[in-house]
């Protein structure tokens, strides 16, 4: 797959397709790969990569890249075709410029998940089958390449690349995963018990930012939290409602946007499982408003800009629909 | 040398909290974090923390003063500083470096109150490292994991706990304790810190340079390129110090408060005419260069960064001072 | 402190303009009785409602937060409501989700003629904050007086 | 620095019986940015009013709060008072004391404390009040009809009496729409063509009114008083202006198998035809498909007898462009197609007729010359039944309509009536599932098919129509009865129901007209604004709106063409200032404001904007039409970064609003 991603990368820039590949860039390690602009086929061959360790979705780049002179090929994993096609539905990527390339994906590893398990000192790491060998600096280990997966990738809901140029590897179907289990323990717990969950999670937030700004629906121009103007900025959580605060108003935002790349948690400096916020709202707007995903079609109005005579009234969840 | 058996390391913390509050790494909801110490509250396995030590002394947010709005009449009254004495367990060498750096800007005239409050009333106990991550190149920065420094260093070796005071003020800590047995640690070798593959790191070349030729290189383009503009660097790095003044009006009080601020941010210093830094590049820059030649330059040489290896691992695109040193320096020779 | 018994909330109803502003004015006009608790904000439309003023209530010392717009088909902009009524379900399951009182807020349709609707439904709701006490979880210490 | 003014009203002993008035102003005076406080019996009375300019005037008040009676009650009388006295209108707030308060507390001091914050709330507001000034935009003189039926010729012909200009778009070669193809109308049996040709003629001959048949509207832009709209006429291949509608080509015309349309296709026509004898125009049109001449370039008959030289095969689409103040939709209907419908064996038989097919199988001007005929054998019939309710009032399924189609109990009895008066020896029964007649002289009229003319009316369902051995086998329920039926008919009648002419959606998307599910035009509102549509300019003439029958269509097509002349009776229309504005700077223009406005007021444009380093970028951005935004704020709600704002009720006046409250 990696030599495949770097000679299309090459070739792409070789026979002129494009002038500038935006892709992976190795780094330090194994595992800290960088997105980054390639505009020779040298460049790509010496440090450009495609590993289990390429997470970062490249879409969001593309608002501002698209817009520079010239053509640019993005990489594109399947979740990450979601929120190509979204940010288009919004007008916000210049898709005449842009050659997308899709690679088929296995699941994407994080150095995190390696953490988790006990490993230490990660310094190298070969994967054999359903296998990572990882090198560190307390000796070898071998870890099942499941339990390396990223979280996001643990409740992967597509495997089909959508509206790509060319296509690496094969295209994939969307799957039946179990991707809201989380946001359902969290609804069979009690109020109290939920707050308490909530509480330790956000409170750990530091305000960075990262989950915003990786957010591919979050491309505002100016935040509302940086707008001086919008009476809510504010710089730090200075209080717990600023905490709260934040993070509701964040995905309400992205609500009916929101593609469930994940990336707000895979970045999340403080492990917060902020997905788990938009999770909700997507699985309530499929319960309530019939099962939509964004990015998925170019057609199809977002839940939050339409709506039906009939759809339920709000008692529905001011009256207990979670059950007690 | 004082020393403590670890299996009974909660009856230190007991008795240490019994005269002082006591801060140490622990795990809250799955992140280790300095915490202030109860009855049954355990250490974290983690190397490190996931915010740096800096916090207990420039927490993110602190209030300065408050007004009270009542009518048309308003009444100013400041924010006490800090002053009940407290201790910090379990610092790590490279953050107490940080102290360092950071009492270099704030406790220069004029002193900041607040910082200079706390740093008075604390006493910091240090651990020295034993099982680094691939992250850590603080012996690249002349520091030494394995004395690490502080009032009071710690040792952690063959089941015991070693201590010993650095300073009249760790002195007078572990006087307090009239309970600590005496010992010698036992040498160690851990080998480990030779394996480390960012050990060879060089930053002496950014002194070596005129500051123009750094500010000026071509390989900011591309090394911010990918920069999300987020804070995450700078609120986990134990060095950064920025902050920003707000008021916060809430009904008939306005408050007065400083908070983390960030470089990296598009509204950092943001001004009348606007900001200074108009692109992520200038902004990318901006940091880097504040650690690796603005403030040695204003420092006798001090780099402004402690190896701890946080950016490192906390960056959502995996670029950091290590990337950062290393490219300029491939791309000056 | 605050004990339940001498609790009084402070409720915030957001109304849109055309119906239930003028329900809550025929509800003064016939003289019918709800707690004064409620303040009432005019808005155009109930889908000018926008969930940071929610927030903002809660955050400032509200306890409750009700939105009163037009029956769904007879908005004055026509769709108004509809839009409104997506967008509180959804605020309200998320703060259900983060553990907030789901009682704490409330949509309610209330017609230009339903004055005695209105006055119900303040009284009702009036209630039910006074039996769930102060709002603790969404509130901002620094609003309280130093 | 603000300079506001609070004024406290009594409203006699309304306010002062249960609020301390003077309390509450000089309570209110100790307000940041207030500098005079006062109370007063009656604010809204003369003295009251020249007491608030005074103290404008010599406290150079930047703002005015009145603490008093609801703002829909007096809120027009005091921004006029503001006004005099030199304050934009816009720099007051109303607080509602009195319904909100006086009136619903007993106890005094509650109602005070009460008035107090609804007073802070509003002074907080009147601090980030702006001044506004309410746009004016010009009204194009000149109103657009889109459909040339009964409903269009009737907006048009009053709309036109009024001296305004109007055009009428047709998309059939000929104005008239379905009631030209009727027979009688119910209740009083007039022909419809007697009542209907008149005004097909008044309303080609009538000066103002300008008829585009054969065309189509192709896009729309702007908004009320100022809509531009293109038109495609379409090519006929035949020069209107020559064209003396003498018939000879239609007669010549070698190509004879075509279906005609007029006649539902019970007959034939040629490739140059005139609709019927009375079509306004009365040109004659190609049809291009069949056209010998068009398709394979050989035969030209139709210019060899052309005496007036009309005929012009190379002939193209002409594309006009005109500027119009106000629009109506008049688009009408169809019967729905009963492909669906397998179970009355409509598409097994040609015995089995729709309604309006049965029309023209009654009409003089038909294809049996008014003889009613089966269409199989051309037989005389001696049983029919009607099925009515064919499609309407069908519960979920995909089959048919959910509502009731209004127009099929009354034209059934009317068919069953002409049927047995015009032929006493046949058998008529009318299956119905409730027969509905309210309006005048319906009743009656249907009491007449069943007591006077003995048409079997039977409450129950036709299950099936089995054609058989030259008769079609009916098998029914009588409910009643409680018995199945079966009849050996020799034709069967289906009432199918009507939707919206399929033109309507398309139109629709082009006014940024909202309709329902049903593809049927929303009204303004369903009670007091039944002829507008919620889009500001776009009005809605007859059966697009929703099923009716002729007086009711004819009644809404002259209330519609009422509104229009309201409206170009103006020479400028006076905006309503409370707007959505959006802030360029932080607009991402993704669209998500256009999609939630129902006035279609929001419109896009890429604008340069200064970048970073002396950069110039182009980015699209929201606009808003002041003109046709009503300020309904769905949009900034929609809006994630806070671009878009409300003019008089901002983010941040609401917000200050609520700070006081909560305070």
């Amino acid at each position: 797959m990696q030599r495949s991603v770097i000679e299309t990368a090459a070739s792409l820039l070789e026979t002129g397709v494009c002038t500038r590949v935006l892709g992976w860039k190795t780094g330090e390690f194994f595992y800290d790969v960088t997105p980054a602009v390639f505009t020779s086929a040298e460049e790509v061959r010496k440090d450009m990569v495609f590993t289990p360790f390429c997470g970062a979705n490249l879409s969001k780049y593309l608002i501002a890249e698209s817009r520079k002179e010239g053509k640019i090929a993005v990489f594109l994993k399947p979740c990450d075709t979601f929120s190509f096609v979204q940010l288009q539905k919004e007008h916000r990527i210049c898709r005449e410029n842009v050659y997308a390339v899709g690679v088929q994906c296995p699941g994407m590893s994080d150095p995190d998940a390696l953490k988790a398990l006990g490993l230490k000192g990660l310094t190298g790491c070969v994967q054999e089958g359903d296998t990572l060998r990882v090198d560190t600096l307390y000796g070898e280990k071998a870890v099942p390449l499941a339990d390396a997966l990223s979280l996001r990738c643990r409740g992967c809901k597509s495997k089909r690349l959508h509206d790509c140029d060319a296509i690496i590897g094969t295209q994939g179907k969307d799957l039946q995963t179990s991707r809201f289990a989380q946001v359902e323990a969290l609804e069979a717990m009690t109020a109290e018990e939920r707050f308490a969950f909530w509480r330790k999670e956000l409170s750990k937030c530091i305000r960075c930012n990262a989950c915003r700004n990786v957010c591919p629906a979050c491309s505002c121009e100016t935040c509302v939290f940086d707008n001086p103007d919008s009476g809510v900025q504010n710089k730090a959580a200075a209080s717990s409602f600023e905490e709260n605060l934040f993070h509701i108003i964040r995905a309400f935002h992205v609500a009916g946007r929101c593609t469930d790349c994940g990336e707000c948690t895979r970045v999340c400096p403080q492990h917060i499982p902020l997905h788990l916020l938009n999770r909700k709202l997507i699985k309530d707007m499929n319960t309530l408003y019939g099962v939509y995903q964004a990015g998925a079609d170019f057609e199809t109005k977002p839940p939050m800009l339409a709506f039906t005579l009939e759809d339920p009234e709000a008692s529905i969840i001011t009256q207990g629909r979670n059950g007690q | 040398m004082k020393t403590w058996n670890l299996s009974q390391l909660d009856d230190l913390f007991a008795a240490i909290a019994g005269r002082q509050t006591l801060y140490i790494p622990a795990d809250a909801a799955g992140q280790p974090a300095f915490t202030r110490w109860e009855p049954g509250l355990a250490m974290t396995r983690a190397l490190n923390t996931g915010r740096s030590a800096k916090d207990l002394f420039f927490p993110q947010v602190e209030n300065l003063a408050a007004f009270q709005i009542s009518g048309k009449t308003i009444s100013v009254s400041p924010a006490q500083s800090p002053e009940e004495d407290y201790v910090i367990f379990g610092v790590r060498a490279c953050d107490c470096r940080s102290f360092d750096i950071l009492d270099s800007v704030f406790l220069a005239e004029p002193a900041d109150t607040f910082y200079q409050a706390r740093r008075a009333h604390a006493t910091v106990i240090t651990l020295a490292c034993t099982e680094p991550e691939e992250t850590c190149f603080c012996t690249s920065l002349g520091i030494d994991p394995q004395a690490p420094g502080g009032d009071i260093s710690c040792w952690m070796a063959e089941g015991r706990l070693y201590l010993q005071a650095n300073t009249p003020k760790g002195e007078a800590l572990l006087a307090s304790l009239p309970d600590l047995g005496e010992g010698e640690k036992p040498e160690t070798n851990p080998s480990v810190f030779d394996k480390l593959p960012l050990k060879d790191l060089d930053f002496s070349v950014f002194q070596e340079k005129p500051l123009l030729d750094w500010f000026n290189s071509p390989l900011w383009e591309s090394l911010s390129q990918s920069c999300l503009g987020c804070g995450s660097c700078t609120f986990v790095c134990p060095t950064c110090q920025c902050y920003d003044v707000r008021d916060f009006e809430g009904g008939g009080t306005v408050r007065r408060f400083r908070c983390w601020d960030s470089c990296m941010y598009s509204d950092f210093t943001m001004m009348a005419h606007g900001t200074n830094r108009p692109t992520q590049k200038e902004r990318f820059r901006q940091r880097f260069l504040h650690k690796l030649v603005y403030h040695p330059n204003n420092h006798q040489g001090q780099i402004g960064c402690v190896g701890c290896g946080r950016c490192l691992q906390k960056c959502p695109i995996s670029m950091n001072i290590v990337k950062v040193a290393k490219a300029l320096k491939e791309g000056s020779v | 402190m605050q004990v339940n018994e001498t609790f009084t909330p402070t409720i915030v109803a957001f109304c849109c303009n055309w119906c239930s502003y003028a329900g809550a004015d025929l509800s003064g006009t016939n003289r019918l009785q709800y707690p004064a608790n409620v303040k009432i904000i005019r808005i155009p439309c109930s889908c000018r409602l926008n969930p940071m003023f929610i927030l903002r209530a809660f955050q400032r010392g509200a306890d409750g937060v009700i939105l009163c717009g037009c029956h769904p088909g007879d908005c004055h902009y026509t769709t108004g409501n509809y839009y409104a009524r997506r967008r509180m379900t959804l605020l309200f399951s998320l703060l259900d989700f983060l553990g907030i009182e789901r009682e704490r807020t409330r949509v309610e349709w209330v017609s230009a003629a339903e004055g005695a609707k209105f006055a119900a439904t303040m009284n009702d709701f009036t209630e039910t904050i006074t039996r769930l006490g102060p709002n603790r979880r969404l509130e901002d210490l620094r609003c309280k007086e130093v | 620095m603000q300079r506001i003014g609070v004024f406290v009203c009594w409203c006699g002993s309304n306010i002062a019986a249960t609020v301390d008035v003077e309390k509450v102003a000089r309570v209110l005076s100790q307000e940041p940015g207030v500098v005079y406080s006062t109370d007063y019996q009656y604010m809204c009375s003369q003295a009251g009013q020249e007491m608030i300019q005074e103290a404008i005037r010599e406290h150079r008040l930047t703002g005015v709060v009145i603490c008093s009676c609801s703002p829909r009650m007096h809120e027009a009388t005091f921004r006029k008072t503001v006004e005099k006295a030199g304050l934009n209108p816009y720099l007051l707030e109303i607080a509602n004391i009195r319904e909100h308060c006086s009136w619903i507390h007993k106890d005094k001091l509650t109602a005070t404390e009460k008035a107090v914050i609804l007073g802070r709330a509003a002074i907080a507001k009147v601090q980030l009040n702006a001044p506004l000034t309410a746009g004016k935009s010009p009204v194009t003189k000149r109103a657009l009809v889109i459909g040339g039926g009964i409903a269009g010729i009737q907006t048009a012909l009053d709309i036109a009496e009024a001296g305004f200009p109007v055009d009428i778009v047709e998309k059939k070669p000929t104005i008239g729409g379905k009631m030209t193809q009727i027979d009688k109308t119910f209740p009083t049996l007039d022909c419809a063509a007697c009542i209907l040709t008149p005004k097909m003629v008044d309303a080609a001959q009538n000066e103002n009114i300008d008829i585009l048949s054969y065309a189509q509207v192709e896009k729309i832009q702007g908004f009320v008083g100022n809509f531009t709209v293109t038109i495609r006429k379409k090519a006929r291949y035949v020069d209107e202006n020559k064209c003396t509608g003498c018939g000879l080509c239609t007669e010549k015309c070698p190509q004879k198998k075509i279906p005609n349309e007029f006649n539902l296709g019970l007959d034939n026509r040629r490739a140059i035809y005139i609709p019927f004898a009375q079509a306004v125009p009365k040109v004659a049109t190609i049809d291009p498909n069949h056209c010998a001449m068009l398709q394979k370039g050989k035969c030209g008959v139709c210019a060899k007898v052309c005496t007036a030289g009309a005929i012009d095969y190379k002939q193209q689409d002409q594309l006009i462009t005109r500027e119009y103040g106000a629009i109506v939709a008049a688009t009408g209907f169809e019967p729905i197609s009963m492909d669906k419908f397998d179970e009355f064996a409509y598409s097994q038989s040609p015995d089995v007729v729709t309604s309006l097919e049965f029309e023209r199988l009654m009409n003089a001007a038909g294809p049996t010359g008014g003889t009613l005929l089966r269409p199989s054998d051309g037989t005389h019939p001696h049983t029919l039944v009607f099925v009515q309710c064919v499609g309407s009032r069908c519960d979920g399924g995909e089959k048919g309509k959910s509502y009731c189609s209004k127009i099929c109990c009354m034209y059934t009895a009317k068919h069953a009536m002409l049927t047995r008066e015009k032929y006493p020896d046949t058998e008529v029964y009318v299956f119905y599932i409730d027969v509905r007649t309210p309006g005048k002289s319906f009743d009656e009229f249907y009491r007449r098919a069943v007591e006077e003319y003995g048409v079997h009316y039977i409450k129950g369902m036709v299950g099936k129509v089995t054609p058989q051995d030259g008769k079609l086998k009916v098998q029914a329920s009588d409910l009643l009865g409680g018995r199945q039926l079966h009849i050996d008919a020799d034709m069967v009648i289906l009432a199918a129901a009507i939707e919206p002419d399929k033109s309507a959606r398309p139109l629709a998307t082009m006014l940024t007209a909202s309709m329902d599910t049903n593809d049927f035009f929303t009204e303004a509102h369903p009670k007091l604004r039944p002829v507008e549509s919620p889009t500001a300019g776009v009005f809605l003439s007859g059966a697009c709106q929703g099923p009716k029958d002729i007086p009711e269509t004819v009644a809404q097509a002259s209330a519609a063409a009422a509104k229009v002349i309201g409206l170009l009776v103006k020479d400028s229309l006076t905006c309503n200032p409370c707007t959505a504005q959006p802030d360029e700077l932080m607009c991402n223009g993704c669209s998500s404001c256009e999609k939630v406005c129902p006035y279609g007021a929001i419109t896009y444009a890429d604008k340069p904007f200064r970048g970073p380093n002396r950069t110039t970028r182009i980015r699209r951005v929201a606009q808003v039409n002041p003109a046709v935004c009503q300020g309904c704020g769905a949009c900034t709600v929609a809006c994630p970064s806070g671009a878009m704002d409300l003019l008089g009720f901002s983010n941040k006046q609401i917000m200050a609003e609520v700070d006081a409250i909560c305070r």
